[in-house]
C-alpha cells in the first residue's frame, strides 16, 4: 500500500503530473473574485471565508478525473487487481495520494489567500481547521465519483456533476465552520458535524469506490 | 365562472400553467417513445418470426 | 498446485466466445494457446487472471498465484525503469529486481525515464515485471510483440528458467519460443456456439 | 403467487398493459377532480388570499418528488440484491418523472413566494433541499445514459442512488443548520389539529391521489418502453449471432 502511495505521489510531482495545477486554479479563482464583485474591504472580508472553500473546493475537483483515469488507460488498473491487495485498499490509497497532493497544499495555501480577501484575524484558525477536517471527505467522495466514471469516454464534465453534490454537506459544514470562526461565533456544532462526515466518507466511501471500481473493470 | 383571484390571478395562473404544460410535456413524450419503440420492436419481431419461418421451410 | 480449467465458457462483451474450455497446467509446464485473432485468447487469459467472471465453469489454482501481462503493460513513462520495478515489487512484496533487470538486459536503462524507452524496451519492462511478482503462474497475453530476435531469446530463457524453478505459464502467441515444455492448445475447436448474454436472454 | 412474478419483463408488460388505462384513467379523473375542485370551489384564505390554490399543485408534487426517488431506492436495492432486470429499469423510467415533479415543485414554490415572501427565490432549507434533490436526479440521469453496457449502468446508477440517499439525507439536515427558513410547517400530518383547514384538506387529497396515480401510470408507461427497448436490443444481438 505504501508502494502504491509512494508511487502517485512521486507521479504527481514530476513533469506532467498536474501538481501546483490546482494550486493555481485555487489562486486564480480567489484572484478574480474581488473583480466581480468589487473591492470593497468590508464586503470581501465578509465573504471570504466562503470564497476560499468553494475555491479549494473547485480546486480539488480539478484533479479528480486523474485519480484512475491514467492507471485505466495503461493497463496498471488491471495489474493493479490481480495484485496481493484488495480493492478497497486500493481506493483508499488513491484518495490518499490525492489528498496529500491536491488538497493538503491547498490547505496550507489558504491563510495566504485569506489575506488576499481581508479574512478577519480571528479566521485563519478555523478556516485551516476546518479545510483540514473537510478536504477528507472532499478527496474520498471525489474518489467514488472518479471510480464510477472511471471507463467513460468523456466522463470529466459527467464526474463534476456526480460528485458536486454528494459535496454539498461537506462545503456547508466546512464553510460555517470558517464563517462562524472568523465572525467570533462558536464553531463546535458544525466542526463536530463536518468532522463526522469526514469520518463516515473515509470509513465507509472506500467499499462503494472498490465495488464501482470492480464492476468497471469486469 | 372563473373564480376572482384578486390581485394574485398571475401567480395562480401561471403555477396552474407551469405545471400542466410540462406534465403533459412528459407525459407526451413518454408516449411518443413508447409508441415509437413499440413500433420497433414489432418490426424487429416480425422479422425475426418470418426469417425463422424461411429457415424451418427451407430445412423442412 | 496446478492450474486447472474445467469446462469454462468465457464472454466478451456479455455473448460467449469459447466454451466447454477444460485443461491443467502443472509446475514446470507450459501451455501455448493457438488461434486466429478474434478468437477468444485474450479473453480466456483475462478470465483465468480473474480480470472477468467466467461466464460458466471454473478456474481452480489461480487464486493469488497468477502474474498477468497484457497489450498494456501499465508502465508510468514518468518513472525510471527502476522505479517501475520497484514499485510491482514492493506492491507483490517482494524485493529483488537485479535478477529481473539482468535477465531482460535492461541494466544499462535502469535510470533512464521509462517514456524515453523503445516499444522493445518497454516491452522488455513489462515482461521483467513478471519476475519481481514471485507469482507461480504466468498468464501472458502476445509477450513477443514488437520483440527484436535477441529479446525474443531472452524471453524464452526467462520462462525456461521460471519453469525450471518449478512456475507454470500459460500463454497466447504465435512465434516458436522453443520451449520443450511447451504443449500447444489450439481454442478453435471450443469456439461457442453463438449465445445471448444470460442479460439479453432475460428479455426474449 | 409471488410479487416477484412481475420481475419476468413478458409478466410484467402483460399484467401493466391491462392496469394501464384504468390507472391513466383514474389519474385523470383524479387530477381533474382534484384541481377543478380546488381552483374553482375552494374559499380564499384569509392570510394568503387566492394563492393557496397552489397548494394543490405544490404539495402533491413535492410529495411525489421525494416519494419518486425513494421508490428508485428501493428498486436499486432490489436490483443489488436480487438482480430483477424489471427493477432496474423501473428505476431508470422513474427517475424522469422524478426530475419533472422536482421542477414542479420548486416552480410552484417559486411562484407562491413571490407575493408571500416578496421575492421569487428564498435560501429556504425546504426550497433548497429541493434544489439539491433535482441535482441528484440530474447527475444519476446523467450516468444512466451515458454508459452503454446495460448491466453496468444499471450496477452503478444503484450503486450512485445508494450513495446519494446517505448524501440527500445529509444534505438535508446541513441545509436545516444553515438556514432557519421562512418555510411553513408541513402542510399534512397525521395530527389533525395541525393540518390545513378541511376545505383545502378533502380536494388536496384528491389531488394528491391524482399525482400519485400519474406516478406510477408514467412509470408503467416508461418501464415498458425501456423493456421493450432491451428486448429490441436482444433480438437485433441474436440476428446478428445466426
Amino acid at each position: 500500500m505504501i508502494a502504491l502511495l509512494t508511487r502517485d505521489m512521486r507521479l504527481a510531482v514530476r513533469a506532467g503530473g498536474g501538481f501546483g495545477l490546482g494550486l493555481a486554479f485555487f489562486l486564480i479563482v480567489v484572484v478574480m473574485v474581488p473583480f466581480g464583485v468589487g473591492p470593497e474591504t468590508a464586503l470581501l472580508s465578509r465573504i471570504a471565508p466562503g470564497v476560499l472553500w468553494i475555491g479549494a473546493l473547485l480546486a480539488c475537483l480539478l484533479s479528480l478525473d486523474r485519480i484512475f483515469a491514467l492507471d485505466w488507460e495503461d493497463g496498471s488498473l488491471d495489474l493493479l487487481a490481480t495484485a496481493p491487495l484488495p480493492m478497497e485498499a486500493i481506493a483508499v490509497v488513491k484518495a490518499l495520494a490525492h489528498w496529500l497532493t491536491s488538497a493538503l497544499p491547498l490547505v496550507l495555501a489558504a491563510p495566504a489567500l485569506g489575506v488576499l480577501l481581508n479574512l478577519p484575524p480571528a479566521g485563519y484558525l478555523w478556516l485551516i481547521l476546518s479545510l483540514a477536517v473537510g478536504t477528507p471527505a472532499l478527496s474520498v467522495i471525489g474518489t467514488f465519483g472518479a471510480a464510477l466514471t472511471v471507463g467513460l469516454k468523456r466522463g470529466g464534465l459527467l464526474l463534476s456533476l456526480l460528485v458536486l453534490p454528494l459535496y454539498v454537506p461537506t462545503l456547508i459544514f466546512g464553510a460555517e465552520v470558517a464563517r462562524r470562526g472568523a465572525e467570533g461565533l462558536a464553531v463546535a456544532t458544525p466542526l463536530a458535524m463536518l468532522a463526522g462526515i469526514s469520518a463516515g466518507a473515509v470509513a465507509l466511501l472506500p467499499f462503494a469506490s472498490a465495488a464501482v471500481l470492480r464492476i468497471n473493470l469486469r | 365562472m372563473m373564480p376572482d383571484l384578486g390581485s394574485y390571478a398571475q401567480y395562480v395562473l401561471s403555477s396552474y400553467a407551469v405545471s400542466l404544460v410540462l406534465i403533459v410535456v412528459l407525459v407526451a413524450m413518454s408516449m411518443h417513445r413508447a409508441r415509437k419503440v413499440k413500433a420497433e420492436l414489432e418490426a424487429i419481431e416480425a422479422r425475426v418470426k418470418r426469417q425463422s419461418g424461411e429457415r424451418a421451410t427451407r430445412n423442412g | 498446485m496446478d492450474l486447472t480449467v474445467r469446462n469454462l465458457a468465457v464472454a466478451r462483451g456479455g455473448i460467449p466466445v469459447l466454451a466447454g474450455v477444460q485443461f491443467t497446467v502443472s509446475p514446470g509446464r507450459a501451455l501455448v494457446l493457438r488461434g486466429p485473432n478474434g478468437s477468444g485468447k485474450t479473453t480466456l487469459l483475462r478470465t483465468v487472471a480473474g480480470l472477468q467472471p467466467p461466464f460458466e465453469g471454473s478456474v481452480t489454482g489461480a487464486e493469488d498465484r497468477i502474474a498477468y501481462a497484457a497489450h498494456a503493460d501499465g508502465i508510468k513513462s514518468m518513472l525510471s525503469v527502476t522505479e517501475n520495478l520497484s514499485f510491482w515489487a514492493r506492491v507483490f512484496g517482494t524485493g529483488e529486481i537485479a535478477p529481473a533487470l539482468a535477465a531482460f538486459d535492461l541494466d544499462a536503462l535502469r535510470d533512464r525515464l521509462a517514456g524515453n524507452l523503445s516499444a522493445g524496451q518497454k516491452r522488455r519492462l513489462g515482461l521483467a515485471r513478471l519476475m519481481v511478482t514471485g507469482r507461480p503462474v504466468w498468464v501472458l497475453d502476445e509477450p513477443t510483440v514488437s520483440l527484436d530476435a535477441a529479446s525474443v531469446a531472452l524471453f524464452a530463457e526467462a520462462v525456461r528458467a521460471h519453469l525450471a524453478q518449478g512456475g507454470s505459464a500459460l500463454m497466447a502467441t504465435h512465434i516458436d519460443l522453443g520451449l520443450t515444455e511447451a504443449e500447444p492448445f489450439d481454442v478453435t475447436p471450443f469456439r461457442a456456439r453463438p449465445q445471448l448474454s444470460h442479460a439479453d436472454e432475460a428479455f426474449l | 403467487m409471488s410479487f416477484w412474478e412481475y420481475a419476468n419483463p413478458v409478466k410484467f408488460i402483460r399484467t401493466t398493459d391491462r392496469l394501464l388505462p384504468w390507472l391513466s384513467v383514474t389519474a385523470v379523473l383524479c387530477l381533474a377532480v382534484g384541481l377543478i375542485w380546488g381552483f374553482f370551489f375552494t374559499p380564499d384564505d384569509f392570510r394568503q388570499g387566492s394563492t393557496v390554490k397552489i397548494i394543490y399543485l405544490h404539495v402533491p408534487s413535492a410529495l411525489m418528488a421525494i416519494n419518486a426517488w425513494l421508490m428508485m431506492l428501493v428498486a436499486s436495492i432490489i436490483w443489488i440484491v436480487r438482480r430483477h432486470h424489471v427493477s432496474a429499469l423501473a428505476a431508470r423510467a422513474a427517475a424522469p418523472v422524478g426530475a419533472m415533479m422536482t421542477v414542479i415543485a420548486l416552480a410552484t414554490g417559486a411562484i407562491w413566494g413571490q407575493p408571500m415572501w416578496g421575492t421569487w427565490w428564498v435560501w429556504d432549507p425546504r426550497l433548497t433541499s429541493f434544489l439539491i434533490l433535482f441535482l441528484f436526479y440530474l447527475g444519476y440521469i446523467a450516468l444512466w445514459s451515458a454508459i452503454e453496457d446495460d448491466d453496468t449502468a444499471a450496477d452503478l446508477t444503484s450503486i450512485l442512488c445508494l450513495v446519494g440517499s446517505v448524501f440527500a439525507l445529509l444534505s438535508r439536515y446541513a441545509v436545516l443548520f444553515w438556514n432557519q427558513g421562512l418555510h411553513q410547517g408541513a402542510s399534512l400530518s397525521l395530527d389533525k389539529e395541525e393540518n390545513v383547514h378541511d376545505v383545502f384538506y378533502f380536494p388536496l387529497l384528491v389531488s394528491i391521489a391524482g399525482f400519485v396515480l400519474l406516478f406510477i401510470a408514467l412509470v408503467f408507461l416508461r418501464t415498458q418502453t425501456e423493456i421493450r427497448a432491451r428486448r429490441a436490443r436482444a433480438l437485433q444481438a441474436r440476428e446478428r449471432l445466426a
